[in-house]
C-alpha cells in the first residue's frame, strides 16, 4: 500500500460519508414545496400537448429547447469523431459466419426498420421517441457493418450522405422550431401556436412533436452510426 | 500650457517616423523649443484631466520642479549634441521616451500621473539599455527592470493605501504607507543596499546611453524623495551611510564607469542629508547638488565615453594612461569635472556642497561628509593620474579621435560648471535664492573647500600602493540574486509535482472538493 | 432574442449541409454570415430595458418550459462573445488549412453555446449548454493540423466530465429541495433551506464550474491541453470560454440564493482560493520552455484574479472584474493570435526557438512585446487599469492584505513575460542561413491582431468610455 | 429511500474509485460511466413515488410518477453517451500513438 493508495482510498471514503450525509440531510426537508411543477405536468400535460407520453411531452415540448442542445452534443461528438478518422487505405473489410448469420439478418433488418420508426412515430403515444427510435436505427447500420463487412469505396459516399442526414435532422429541428416564430409565437411553440394537436391518443396528434421526433430520429440515427463507422475504421 | 515631457514624448514618436537625415535637427530643435516654453511657464497649477473618478494633474509648476527641469532640459540637449552622430533610430526614440517621461514626472501634481510616468521611465530605460549584442547587458537589464518594478508596485500599493486613506490623489509628502514609498524612492535612487542595479547598468551599456541613463533615473529618484518623504532626520543618517559607502565602494573599482557609478551612490547621499536635514539652506543645497551632479557626472560619463571611443572600449584604469597627450581637449574637460566634483571653489561642486554643510548642524552628518569628500577627491585625483597623467606601461592607442559633437557636448556642460561656480546666484534665483550671509568666496569658505583635496592628494602619496589600481576579483554579495535563486526553486518543485498523470491531477480535484465539502458541514 | 442562439446553430447545421456547394466561397460566406450575427445582436441589445428582456421558450410561461433571460449585464458578455470571435473567425479564415468548413461549424456551435450560458435562466439549460461549450472545447481542442493533442484532451475530457457530473449532481439536489429548475424561482423557495444544503450545493457548482475554470488544484489539465492544441482554438478558449463559463457561475451563486454567497464565510474561502491560484500559476509559468504552456498558466493566474474579484460583490468589485475581464480576453486572444503568427514560419512554441524572430517579425514582436507589458499591468496599458480598481475594490471592501497578493502577482508575471521579451530581440547565430528574409505577415492575420494590441493601449489611455458602459450594465449582479 | 441513496452513493464512489485506481483508460472511461449512472439512478429516485405508475396516460391512474426527472435523465444520458463516444476514441487514437492503455504512461506532458 502506497501512501497514494491509502490516501486516495481514504478520500473515497470521506467522500462517500459525505455523500450519504448530504443525502439524509435533504431527504429532511422535501416535500415543502409540493413539486407543483411535476404535478400540472401531470395534471395539464395530456390538454396541454396532446401528448399521452408525459416524459416525450416535456422533451420535446415544455423542455424541448434541452432536446436541440442534447442533439447538438451527439451531432458535436459525430462530427469530430469523422473529423479525425483517417481516412482507411484498407478496401474490404469482413468477418466469416455460417451462412445462417448472413441470413438471419438480412431476414431481421426489415422489421429492425418497422421496430425503428415505429419508436419514433409513436413516440407521443408508448415509451419510445426519437432517441430511442434513432439507437434502433443506427444498430442496423451497426449489425449490417459487422456481418456483411463494407466497402470502403462505397462508405465514402455513405458516410457523406448520413452526415448531410445529420445535418438536415438539426436543421429540420431549427426550423419546426422556427414556425411556431412564424406563426406569432415563441421558438419552439407547439399548441399556443395554433398547430393542429388533434385528440390525444391518435397519430396524427400533438402538434409538432411527431416531426420532432422524427428530426431527432433521422440525426440521432445517423449520427451514431457515423460514430460506430468511424470507429471501427479506427481500431482496425 | 503643456507639460515638457509631453512634448519630448511626442517628439519621440515623431522621431520614430522620421527620415534619418531631418531626425537629429528634430531632436535638437525639440530639446531646445522645449527650454524656452520651460522658461516661459509661470508658476501655478495648469492642466487637469479627468481620469476613472479623479482629476490627473498634468502640469504644475512650482519653484523647485523648474529648476530641476531646467537643468534636465539643459542637460539632454548637451547629450544630444554629444551623441549625434551615435543614436540609431531606435536610440533616438527611446531616449526622448526616457527623458520625456522622467520630464514629465516632474511637472505632474498627482499620485496617478506621477506613477505612470514612473513605470513610463522604467519600461523606456529597459528597453534603453537592453542591448541585443552583448548577453551580459541582456542579464542587467532583466535585473534592472525587475529591481525596479519592485520599487514601482511599492511605489503603487503606498500611492493606494495613501489614497484609501486622505481621499485625493494630489501629490503630498505622503502620510500613509510610508514605508512602501522608502522602498520605492530607495531602489530609484539607488540607496546602499538597494543599489546593485546600479554599477551593472551604467558600465555596460553603450557609452552614449550610460550618459543619458546617468543624469536622470537617480536624479528622479531624489525629486521623489524631496517631494515624498519630505524631512525626516533619520533618513539623513541613510544618506550619509549611502555616501561614505558610496565613496568607499567607488575607489575600489577600476572601471571607470563602474567607479562613477559609484559615486553617483555617493554624491546621491548627500543630496538625502541635505534634502532631509529640514533646513532651508540644506534644502537648497540639496537641490543645487543634484544640479551640479548632473552637470559634472554626465560631463565625466561622456568624457570616459570619448576615452572608449577613441581607444575602441578601454575603460580599465589599469591599462589606461598618458591620454592627456593623445586627447588634449578632454583633458581640460576632465580637469574641470574632476575639480568641480571635488569642491575646489571657483567651480560649482564647491557651492552645493558649502550649501551643504551651512545647512547640517549634526556633528555626525558633518564628519561624514567630510570623510566622503576625502574619499570623493582621492578617486578623482585616482581618475586623473592614472588615467590621463602617469604614463601607461604599455602604450594605449587611440584609434580615432572623438567627433565635434562629443566635444562640443562636453564644453557644454563644462562651461555649465564654471559659470555655476562662479555666480552660483544664475542659478539659484530660480529657487528663491539665498540670503546673503553666505559669503561663497570668502577666504575662509575657500579653504574650507581645499582641504579635502589635499588630503586627498597626501593620501594618495602615503597609501599609493593601496590606491593603484590593480587587478581583484570581487565577490559582490547580492540578495536579490539569492532570492530570485529561492523563487525559482519553489517553482521548479511546483512544476514537478505536476507530472503528467491524470489520476493524480483527479486525486487534486477530491482533494479540493472533500476539503471544502467537509467545512460546509463542520 | 433567441435569435442569438439558434441563429449561429441554424448557420452551423446549413453549412453542414452545403459546404461542398460553396467549398470556394466558404471564407466569404461564413463571415458574411457572422457579420449578420452582429447586427442581430446589435438589434436585440438596444432595444434592451433595465429589467431585461424574458424570453419563454415554445411560449411556456409560468415556469412550465424554459426561459431565457438577457439582463443588463449580460449585454457586456454577449457584445464580448460576439465581436471576439469575429476577430477569431476572420484570423481563422487565414490560418486555418484543413477541414475549414468544418472548423466554422464548431466555431458556429461554440457561439452557440457560450450565447445560451450567459442567456438561459433554467438550471438544467444551462448544462446542457454547459456541456455543449465542453464538448466544442474537446474537439477544437483536439484539431491541430502538425500535432496530436490526445493525450491533452483526454485529461481534459475526463476532468471535464467529473467537473459535469458535479453540477448535474448540484442542479439534481436542488431539484429536490425546491421542485423547480428556474434559477430565480429556485431563489425564491430557497427560504428554508438550511445552511449546510445551500453551502452543499454552491460547492458542488463551484468545484464544478471550477475544474472549467481551472482554478489551482483543480487547474493541471490546462496547459497540457493548450500545449499542443491549435492557438485559435486556445485563444477562444482562453478569451471565452473561460470568460463564460466563469461569468455563469458568477450569475449561478448570485442569482440561486439571492445574493447569499456574498456574505458568507465562503466568500472568503473563494478569495482566498483565488490568491492561491494565481500565485502558483505565476511561480509555474516562469518554470515553462513553451510558450502555449506560459499562457495557459497565466491564463489560470488571471482567472484567479477574476474570481477573487467576481467574489467581493461590492458594485466596484463588480466593474473591475468585468473591465479585467474584458481587458484580459483581449489580451489573452492577442498573445495567443500573435504567438500563432510569430510561429508560423518557425513551428514551434518552445522560447528557446524564438530567439531573434524579433527581427524577423518586427511588427508582430512589436505588438507581442506592448500586450505581454499590458498584461503584466504597466502603464499606459489596459492591464494596469484594471488592476487599479481591482486593488482599490478590494481595499474598499476592507482585505488589505489581499490587496497587496495581486502586486505580488504583478511582479511574477513580469519575471516571465520579461523572459520572452528578452528572448525574442535577443540576435541569433547563423540565423539568416534558416530563414529567409522575405516572409512577410499575413495581413488578415496582423489586422486581427492589430485591433486586439490597439483596443490594449486604446482602453488602457481612456478607460473612462467602457467603464461608464459597464458601470451601466451592472445593475443585476451588483443587486 | 435511504437504501436506494447509499446505492448511489457506493455506485458513485465506486466509479471514483475505478478513476483514481485502474491504469487502464477503457477502465477509466467505465468509471466515469459508473459515475454518471450513479447520478441517473439519483433522477430516477427522485421522481418515484411508491406504487406509482409511468407518465404514459392511456388511461385513468392513480399515481404517476414524476416525469421531469426522467426527461432530465434521457438528456443526462445523450450527454453522457456522446462524451464516452469521444472519449473511447480519444482512448483508440492514444493506443496508436503510445502503443498503451496505461495511464501512468501517458504523460509526455507535464511540467
Amino acid at each position: 500500500m502506497t501512501f497514494k493508495k491509502v490516501y486516495s482510498l481514504g478520500l473515497i471514503f470521506l467522500l462517500g460519508i459525505l455523500l450519504v450525509v448530504t443525502f439524509m440531510n435533504f431527504n429532511q426537508n422535501n416535500f415543502n414545496n409540493n413539486y407543483d411543477l411535476s404535478e400540472y405536468y401531470i395534471n395539464q400535460g395530456v390538454q396541454d400537448t396532446k401528448s399521452i407520453n408525459l416524459v416525450t411531452a416535456i422533451l420535446f415540448d415544455y423542455r424541448g429547447f434541452d432536446t436541440l442542445g442534447e442533439a447538438t452534443v451527439i451531432f458535436i461528438a459525430a462530427l469530430i469523431i469523422s473529423l479525425l478518422t483517417k481516412r482507411s487505405t484498407s478496401s474490404l473489410v469482413y468477418n466469416n459466419f455460417s451462412p445462417l448469420v448472413y441470413q438471419n439478418i438480412s431476414f431481421i433488418v426489415p422489421f429492425l426498420y418497422i421496430f425503428g420508426f415505429y419508436l419514433i412515430f409513436y413516440g407521443h403515444l408508448s415509451p419510445g421517441g426519437g432517441f430511442a427510435g434513432g439507437v434502433v436505427i443506427a444498430t442496423i447500420f451497426v449489425l449490417l457493418t459487422i456481418t456483411f463487412g463494407v466497402r470502403r469505396t462505397r462508405e465514402e459516399d455513405v458516410l457523406r450522405a448520413k452526415s448531410l442526414l445529420e445535418n438536415l435532422g438539426m436543421a429540420g429541428f431549427v426550423i419546426i422550431g422556427l414556425l411556431g416564430m412564424v406563426s406569432g409565437y415563441n421558438f419552439l411553440a407547439n399548441g399556443q401556436a395554433g398547430f393542429y394537436l388533434g385528440e390525444a391518443g391518435k397519430l396524427i396528434s400533438a402538434g409538432t412533436i411527431p416531426w420532432l421526433n422524427l428530426m431527432t430520429g433521422i440525426k440521432v440515427g445517423a449520427s451514431l452510426s457515423i460514430i460506430f463507422n468511424c470507429l471501427v475504421r479506427e481500431v482496425e | 500650457m503643456i507639460n515638457p515631457g509631453i512634448i519630448y514624448l511626442i517628439a519621440s514618436i515623431i522621431l520614430y517616423m522620421s527620415k534619418e537625415e531631418w531626425r537629429k535637427y528634430f531632436a535638437l530643435i525639440t530639446a531646445v523649443s522645449t527650454g524656452i516654453i520651460l522658461f516661459a511657464l509661470p508658476q501655478g497649477q495648469y492642466l487637469q484631466l479627468p481620469f476613472l473618478d479623479f482629476e490627473m494633474i498634468l502640469l504644475e509648476v512650482t519653484a523647485v520642479n523648474r529648476f530641476i527641469g531646467f537643468i534636465f532640459v539643459f542637460f539632454s540637449i548637451a547629450a544630444v549634441i554629444y551623441g549625434i552622430n551615435l543614436f540609431s533610430r531606435k536610440d533616438y526614440c527611446l531616449t526622448y521616451f526616457y527623458i520625456g517621461s522622467s520630464l514629465a514626472i516632474i511637472f505632474v501634481g498627482d499620485f496617478f500621473s506621477f506613477y505612470i510616468c514612473w513605470e513610463l521611465m522604467t519600461i523606456s530605460s529597459y528597453f534603453l539599455i537592453f542591448n541585443n549584442q552583448k548577453p551580459v547587458t541582456r542579464e542587467t537589464s532583466y535585473y534592472y527592470f525587475v529591481m525596479h518594478l519592485v520599487g514601482a508596485i511599492s511605489l503603487l500599493w503606498g500611492i493606494l493605501l495613501h489614497y484609501s486613506a486622505v481621499g485625493t490623489m494630489a501629490l503630498t509628502t505622503v502620510k500613509v504607507g510610508l514605508p512602501f514609498f522608502i522602498l520605492a524612492v530607495a531602489i530609484k535612487l539607488a540607496f546602499i543596499g538597494f543599489h546593485t542595479w546600479l554599477p551593472k547598468t551604467y558600465a555596460e551599456t553603450p557609452f552614449y546611453i550610460s550618459v543619458i541613463l546617468s543624469a536622470y533615473t537617480t536624479k528622479v529618484g531624489v525629486y521623489s524623495f524631496y517631494k515624498l518623504l519630505g524631512s525626516r532626520q533619520y533618513l539623513a543618517y541613510a544618506g550619509i551611510v549611502t555616501a561614505v559607502i558610496g565613496v568607499l565602494l567607488a575607489l575600489s573599482q577600476t572601471k571607470v564607469r563602474k567607479l562613477l557609478s559609484y559615486h553617483i551612490i555617493s554624491q546621491i547621499g548627500y543630496m538625502i542629508v541635505g534634502l532631509s536635514v529640514g533646513t532651508a539652506i540644506g534644502k537648497k543645497g540639496g537641490l543645487l547638488h543634484l544640479a551640479n551632479n548632473i552637470l559634472y557626472k554626465g560631463l565625466l560619463f561622456m568624457i570616459i565615453g570619448a576615452v572608449i571611443y577613441s581607444t575602441k572600449g578601454e575603460e580599465d584604469l589599469i591599462n589606461l594612461g598618458s591620454l592627456f597627450k593623445k586627447l588634449p581637449y578632454t583633458t581640460v574637460y576632465v580637469i574641470i569635472a574632476a575639480v568641480s566634483i571635488a569642491g575646489i571653489p571657483f567651480f560649482n561642486g564647491h557651492i552645493s556642497k558649502l550649501l551643504l554643510k551651512k545647512g547640517t548642524n549634526d556633528p555626525i552628518l558633518v564628519w561624514g561628509m567630510y570623510i566622503a569628500a576625502i574619499g570623493t577627491s582621492l578617486s578623482f585625483l585616482k581618475i586623473l593620474y592614472f588615467g590621463f597623467f602617469k604614463s601607461a606601461e604599455q602604450e594605449i592607442e587611440t584609434k580615432q579621435r572623438p567627433t565635434k559633437g562629443m566635444l562640443v557636448g562636453m564644453g557644454l556642460l563644462a562651461a555649465a560648471c564654471l559659470i555655476i561656480g562662479l555666480r552660483p546666484q544664475l542659478l539659484l534665483q530660480i529657487l528663491g535664492g539665498v540670503k546673503k550671509e553666505v559669503n561663497y568666496f570668502s577666504l575662509h569658505y575657500l579653504w574650507v573647500g581645499l582641504q579635502p583635496t589635499l588630503l586627498a592628494a597626501i593620501l594618495l602619496k602615503l597609501a599609493y600602493q593601496w590606491v593603484k589600481p590593480q587587478p581583484h576579483k570581487s565577490h559582490p554579495f547580492d540578495l536579490y540574486k539569492l532570492l530570485g535563486r529561492g523563487f525559482n526553486y519553489f517553482g521548479s518543485k511546483l512544476s514537478q509535482w505536476h507530472n503528467g498523470n491524470l489520476q493524480r491531477y483527479i486525486l487534486w480535484i477530491l482533494t479540493a472538493l472533500v476539503l471544502l465539502w467537509g467545512q460546509a458541514l463542520i | 432574442m433567441v435569435w442569438l442562439i439558434i441563429y449561429p446553430l441554424l448557420t452551423a447545421f446549413i453549412l453542414g449541409i452545403i459546404k461542398r456547394i460553396i467549398a470556394d466561397y466558404l471564407d466569404f460566406i461564413t463571415l458574411s454570415i457572422f457579420s449578420g450575427y452582429l447586427l442581430i445582436v446589435f438589434k436585440i441589445t438596444s432595444s434592451i430595458g433595465s429589467n431585461g428582456i424574458e424570453y419563454f421558450l415554445g411560449s411556456w410561461e409560468k415556469l412550465l418550459g424554459i426561459r431565457l433571460h438577457l439582463a443588463a449585464d449580460g449585454v457586456f458578455m454577449v457584445w464580448l462573445i460576439a465581436l471576439l470571435t469575429y476577430l477569431i473567425l476572420i484570423y481563422c479564415s487565414s490560418y486555418i488549412q484543413e477541414n475549414k468548413a468544418k472548423y466554422y461549424i464548431l466555431i458556429y456551435v461554440l457561439t452557440a453555446s457560450l450565447m445560451g450560458l450567459v442567456l438561459t435562466a433554467d438550471f438544467f439549460n444551462l448544462y446542457v449548454w454547459f456541456e455543449i461549450a465542453s464538448i466544442v472545447s474537446y474537439s477544437l481542442a483536439a484539431i491541430n493540423q502538425n500535432r496530436n493533442n490526445f493525450e491533452g484532451v483526454l485529461k481534459y475530457i475526463v476532468v471535464g466530465s467529473i467537473g459535469g457530473m458535479l453540477v448535474l449532481l448540484a442542479i439534481i439536489l436542488s431539484y429536490k429541495l425546491t421542485g423547480t429548475l428556474d434559477l430565480a424561482e429556485i431563489a425564491i423557495r430557497s427560504q428554508n433551506i438550511s445552511d449546510f444544503q445551500q453551502a452543499t450545493i454552491k460547492i458542488l457548482l463551484l468545484v464544478g464550474f471550477g475544474s472549467k475554470i481551472a482554478l489551482v488544484p483543480l487547474h493541471a489539465w490546462l496547459p497540457d491541453v493548450y500545449t499542443n492544441a491549435n492557438v485559435t482554438f486556445n485563444a477562444l478558449s482562453s478569451a471565452l470560454i473561460l470568460k463564460t463559463v466563469l461569468y455563469s457561475l458568477i450569475k449561478v451563486l448570485h442569482n440561486l440564493f439571492g445574493g447569499a454567497f456574498f456574505s458568507s464565510k465562503l466568500q472568503i474561502i473563494v478569495m482566498m482560493w483565488g490568491v492561491i491560484t494565481f500565485l502558483v500559476a505565476h511561480l509555474l509559468a516562469y518554470q515553462q520552455q513553451n510558450i502555449k504552456r506560459l499562457l495557459a498558466y497565466s491564463s489560470i493566474a488571471h482567472l484567479g484574479y477574476l474570481i477573487m474579484v467576481f467574489s467581493l460583490g461590492t458594485e466596484k468589485g463588480l466593474i473591475a472584474a468585468n473591465f479585467h475581464l474584458l481587458n484580459h480576453a483581449l489580451m489573452k486572444s492577442a498573445l495567443f493570435l500573435l504567438s500563432g503568427i510569430l510561429s508560423l514560419r518557425i513551428k514551434s512554441y518552445l522560447i528557446r526557438d524564438w530567439q531573434g524572430l524579433g527581427y524577423k517579425f518586427p511588427y508582430s514582436t512589436l505588438l507581442f512585446t506592448g500586450v505581454s507589458l499590458a498584461i503584466i499591468g504597466l502603464p499606459p496599458f489596459n492591464g494596469f487599469v484594471s488592476k487599479w480598481l481591482m486593488v482599490q475594490a478590494i481595499i474598499d471592501a476592507g482585505y488589505v492584505n489581499i490587496a497587496f497578493t495581486i502586486l505580488i502577482g504583478t511582479i511574477l508575471s513580469l519575471v516571465y513575460y520579461l523572459r520572452i521579451i528578452k528572448v525574442l530581440y535577443s540576435r541569433r547565430k547563423n540565423w539568416e542561413e534558416e530563414f529567409d528574409n522575405n516572409y512577410k505577415e499575413s495581413k488578415r492575420l496582423t489586422a486581427v491582431t492589430t485591433v486586439l494590441a490597439g483596443s490594449c493601449l486604446v482602453l488602457g489611455i481612456i478607460p473612462g468610455p467602457m467603464l461608464e458602459l459597464i458601470n451601466k450594465t451592472i445593475s443585476i449582479l451588483g443587486g | 429511500m435511504l437504501a436506494v441513496q447509499i446505492v448511489i452513493a457506493i455506485l458513485f464512489i465506486l466509479g471514483i474509485y475505478t478513476i483514481l485506481n485502474r491504469k487502464n483508460v477503457i477502465k477509466i472511461i467505465m468509471g466515469i460511466n459508473i459515475m454518471e449512472a450513479s447520478l441517473i439512478l439519483f433522477l430516477i429516485q427522485l421522481s418515484y413515488k411508491d406504487g406509482g405508475t409511468a407518465p404514459i396516460l392511456d388511461k385513468e391512474y392513480e399515481l404517476i410518477v414524476d416525469p421531469l426527472p426522467q426527461a432530465l435523465a434521457l438528456t443526462a444520458i445523450v450527454i453522457g453517451a456522446s462524451t464516452t463516444a469521444v472519449m473511447l476514441f480519444l482512448a483508440i487514437k492514444l493506443y496508436k500513438e503510445y502503443g498503451t492503455l496505461d495511464i501512468s504512461e501517458i504523460r509526455r506532458l507535464r511540467g
